[in-house]
């Protein structure tokens, strides 16, 4: 191991001595991958094949009206089989996991995506597969955790500290640092120690190499803006990724506002200044944390988004300025997604439509001659208890109650 | 001075006794009493855990350990004073446990300083591989503190000697994988593996994860210098109280 | 109006009076818009921006393996927007319904995958919209209603009859008669009056287009067999007129077995022989029926497949035998669906999950040379209910009962 | 001669009623009950409907009272007897109205010899255009029954014409688009819409749908032949009881 992995200071890989071993394995595996373009193609087919890559691009004709300014253009992460972005981090890693001979994976998950797609790869590959997941998050994304059982994965739920995604991921580790000779972690996002920031932003930089071959083909010209939601930033990553060289097309990352700022009410580590740099989870960035560097509580709507730390790639950005960070709150969240499905027939997930938010905010100001890039980064068939408690449709309610008296019945 | 403190002690014994606490679990009093039971059951050297809230290498019974100790209230600044107060009252040497991001958000420099005029001699940070640690690596040896690094079952031979030349005072080598906390066999491979560390450095050697036993302690003597017994003691305090505390440690030297 | 839409005696148009006007306008936008190069090609820009044509053939290596016996491709019609094949013909009715200049659209559901597709599509034409959903579908389909109501659709329970697919036809046509001048009824499947039947089947023609190309460009030969669930018959259809032209691929209907055979039980028109020809809905086919020729209750645990009639071009298929039907029962159906979760990471719907039932059964037969190509008419993801009750999961049920506590605490 | 008896019948009277009952709703002896009723009240002719499961086009009320007949066991064959029974009691025409499912599953040819024997005198089939009712036209000819098309709003005149060459007896002229027993607005899109009937055939009109009041009845005299009357009854009767039918059927007509 040699020190490596840092973005103007931030990443690094902070592990327990146990694991050295074990990254420097991992780290071997993806830079051969990385330089096999089998691998690269072998992974496209995968894409293409068990999910329907390359996604489309979907020009959101009666958005772009209401708000008169510039075309709205939205990635179609959602049509990805699972209905997330997380199956491209996923598959590539199941891809990595058998090179190195491994036979179970493990994963964390929040929005209970990650956990389904992780389970799914597993299912695919053969893998045995444990997903540790905050207690709180099973109660809230019921459905994901439903389909991962099915799957054959065996669901943990994490009792331990804010029982969110953040312990999830320790237990994760704890895990790892036990079973590592036959079990490789398969990390959600772009977080964590190196390489995984690096890795899972590559394995999700399909997502902007498509989208910008995409608009060129359907506007001639590139983008405005991009918008990404940011939740440990693998979806923002992948589709900014694809626009790096293109100093002129402005990258906003999008965070979670919750119920505004002040730490606990929300999860932005940017876009609000109640983050500051610290080190946990094995990689160095902004965490919500407190004066003595303990993590706090997080806020949102959204599980995918609710995380005390986030990218050391897009916290880099930040601080020298190539990318926006700006946050959305849980009502202006709820709202956008309304909208999006009433009027496009598109049904974002609640982690997604925080981009949407900022995007409806903004597209005004341009010109209809420009275009923005929207990621849609999954569908909110998983967050159907949640968005009907957001909007309390009360007939939503009363088929629950149903439900239960027929269970109470049964029992 | 930490090492040939241990030297010296191991003159007239053949196995020395570390133990371990989560500071201010599950409150600061209780803490103090634990230290004094443990100093008068004659414990060679303790690790003073500073809690975080994520304790990414420790097992569930620290893991509870380290949040109760949060949500009482303690923070870093108390542990220092706690620390301070130790260190004056007892003549056994204290090494801090902790994760980086507690020194980081102190300030490394800082909080390397801030152990040294309160006379904590070393510290063990199993999040930080030397490779990111040059910053408190510097720091220590300005200060003549000793860092603590871990040798695994994992290690390679050249990782073992690097990591026993960037360390000072002793090496803690980890009887096995896994977090602490949980059960270990102690066997030929645990031999083996502890021949190896003897090979990678001259320095004491530290041997935790999984002591529980006066029969564990008696399988390490002679072929480790430190048995380190950790989240047992908790265990026993937890369930019959704090006087249990000598006894428990006198039965595993004995 | 002149008699058309026979095939070998099956079909036909047996509407009101009042109807009649409608249905030449129908049918000659239809040919016009079959004449005419451009629509198709608008057609599949649309379907290929909006969803994500052409969906992919996925090999089912698993499965393949544990029947030691033809490989297994699978038909990703799961992957289309909304999560179903349903939104082939609905897009293309939407274009229709465009051209005819109306500004309105009803349909019937029973899955409530029509009912979505069509609210889909509805709200990115900017259409108007009423469901008609039968009561008892109302509430085996929950999540897809609420879904329908947030895209802007009146999702009417039908509380006549058997209170299921077919009365909510009855009700959409009555809706219909009255409304007919602004109004175009978007019909589900491949039934119903002529143009209908044919003009549905065109539309999912894309599916059997598509598989046959990929198929031949993944094995260099033709399948063996094609299996597809027959409710309406519009999803096989699809699958099948892409072989209609090679005798030697076997074409295979699966029909829902229900609890087994006998008037009530099931919903197997052609594999059973509890149905007689008939007229009803409008056109001439197999019906389950009494003596008299009144329509008797179904079964299924499908609602999609919950059907008393069957595409009258499928009957004609049947009598000629250029198509087998086979029927799968809900026990079978559940089996198949839980192996194929878990051995592949799909999500067969349970209408879908009746043709790998069958498929499951026969592969085995064939030479691993060969290769059989599956419809996954859609995703499952709207079954949860009905999934969980079917595997009698305790921790959903534990979940909706504190769900329901939650919601009688706030009431 | 179902034409022939409503010339006549129309030299003393300037407009006929036409009632429709379901047959078996509530139950067939209500049914019986219903038609001495009508009757006795001076109805001019009446429309059996032999209850289908799928009616189409009818609105709420009459789809309640067919299913509901059904339910109460109201098989074909129970509606032939009751259909023999009152053709034999009452001397007014009876025709049948039903979908054609019924027909085909009886057989088209043995349904109209039924009818021929049982001396009923025409059919109204709602889902049975022209074109899909060739052999249904030829046994009604044979039989020299009267096949009853139905005039629409929305027809072309080409194919109120058409339609007129088909029929025997009357036509049948919806007042409106829709389903039977809604609200229909009595005005003079309805006076040109009859005018268009009228030019397009000599035979007699029946104008039904919404048909409800008295009003309604003396709006029509002159413009059409026979007011017919559906659901109204049914939800009189619902409402009020049987014995209620005759008073409401002599103030439609007074
Ligand atoms: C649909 C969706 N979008 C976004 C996220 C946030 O993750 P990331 O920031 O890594 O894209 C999640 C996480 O679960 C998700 O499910
Ligand atoms: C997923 C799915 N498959 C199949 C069907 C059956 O319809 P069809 O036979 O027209 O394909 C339905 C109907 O709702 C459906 O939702």
């Amino acid at each position: 191991m040699d020190r490596r992995g840092y973005y103007d200071g931030f990443g690094g890989a902070f592990i327990p001595e146990i694991l050295v071993p074990t990254f420097d394995e991992l780290e071997a595996a993806y830079r051969d991958a990385r330089e096999d373009p089998a691998f690269w193609e072998e992974y496209k087919t995968l894409m293409s094949t068990y999910s329907c890559r390359p996604t489309p691009l979907t020009l959101a004709e009666n958005l772009t009206a209401d708000f008169g300014g510039a075309k709205i253009y939205i990635k179609r992460e959602d049509l990805n089989h699972t209905g997330a972005h997380k199956a491209n981090n996923v598959m590539g890693q199941g891809l990595l996991t058998r090179r190195m001979g491994k036979t179970r994976v493990i994963g964390e998950t929040g929005a209970g995506q990650h956990g389904v797609a992780t389970a799914t790869m597993a299912a695919k590959f053969g893998f045995d597969c444990t997903i540790y997941m905050g207690e709180v998050d099973v109660e809230r994304q019921r459905p994901n955790v439903f389909w991962m059982e099915r799957m054959g994965a065996e669901v943990i739920p994490v009792t331990s500290g804010s029982r969110t995604l953040k312990d999830a991921i320790n237990e994760a580790f704890r895990d790892w640092v036990t079973n590592m000779d036959n079990t490789h972690y398969v990390l959600g996002t772009a977080c964590g120690p190196h390489p995984f920031p690096e890795m899972v932003s590559w394995f999700q930089s399909l997502i902007g190499i498509e989208a910008r071959e995409q608009i060129l083909k359907e506007t001639g010209k590139l983008p405005k803006r991009a918008y990404a939601c940011v939740g440990g930033g693998s979806n923002a990553m992948g589709l900014f990724s694809g626009f790096f060289d293109d100093p002129e097309v402005e990258l906003v990352g999008v965070e979670a506002g919750g119920r505004g700022k002040g730490i606990g009410e929300h999860a932005a580590r940017l876009a609000y200044d109640d983050a500051t740099i610290g080190i946990a989870q094995g990689y160095k960035t902004y965490f919500l944390q407190n004066h003595d560097g303990q993590m706090q509580d997080t806020h949102s709507v959204s599980a995918g988004l609710d995380y005390v730390g986030v990218s050391p790639i897009l916290a880099a950005l930040h601080e020298n300025g190539r990318v926006r960070f700006e946050a959305a709150t849980d009502d202006e969240v709820v709202d956008a997604m309304s909208r999006t499905v009433r009027r496009e027939g598109l049904i974002p997930a609640l982690e997604t439509s925080h981009a949407f938010v900022q995007a409806f905010k903004e597209v005004g100001d341009l010109s209809p001659d420009d275009s923005v890039v929207i990621n849609q980064s999954g569908r909110a068939d998983k967050d159907i208890f949640t968005v009907a408690d957001a909007l309390k449709d009360p007939k939503w309610e009363k088929f629950i109650l149903a439900k239960a008296e027929e269970y109470r019945n049964l029992a | 001075m930490l090492e040939s403190y241990i030297h010296q002690r191991r003159q007239d014994k053949d196995i020395l006794l570390m133990t371990h606490i989560v500071l201010g679990y599950p409150d600061f009093d209780q803490s103090m009493k634990v230290v004094e039971e443990m100093v008068a059951a004659g414990v060679d050297l303790m690790e003073l855990q500073i809690p975080f809230s994520e304790p990414m290498a420790d097992g569930p019974v620290i893991l509870k350990a380290n949040s109760e100790a949060l949500d009482h209230g303690a923070q870093v600044e108390k542990s220092f004073e706690f620390a301070e107060e130790v260190v004056k009252r007892f003549d056994i040497p204290f090494v801090f446990m902790t994760y980086y991001n507690i020194l980081f958000k102190y300030g490394v420099g800082a909080f390397v300083e801030r152990m040294a005029s309160i006379g904590v001699q070393g510290a063990i940070i199993p999040d930080l591989p030397p490779e990111e640690g040059e910053e408190y690596l510097v720091a220590m040896a300005e200060h003549g503190l000793s860092p603590i690094h871990i040798f695994t079952p994992n290690s390679s031979e050249d990782r073992l000697k690097m990591l026993g030349e960037k360390s000072r005072g002793f090496v803690y080598s980890v009887a096995r994988k896994g977090v602490t906390g949980k059960e270990t066999t102690f066997g030929d491979d645990l031999n083996a593996y502890l021949g190896r560390c003897r090979e990678a450095t001259d320095l004491p050697i530290a041997l935790g994860f999984g002591v529980a036993s006066n029969e564990d302690v008696r399988f390490i003597r002679g072929k480790a210098d430190i048995a380190v017994v950790g989240s047992e003691t908790i265990r026993v305090i937890d369930r019959d109280g704090v006087d249990s505390v000598k006894p428990f440690i006198e039965e595993l030297v004995s």
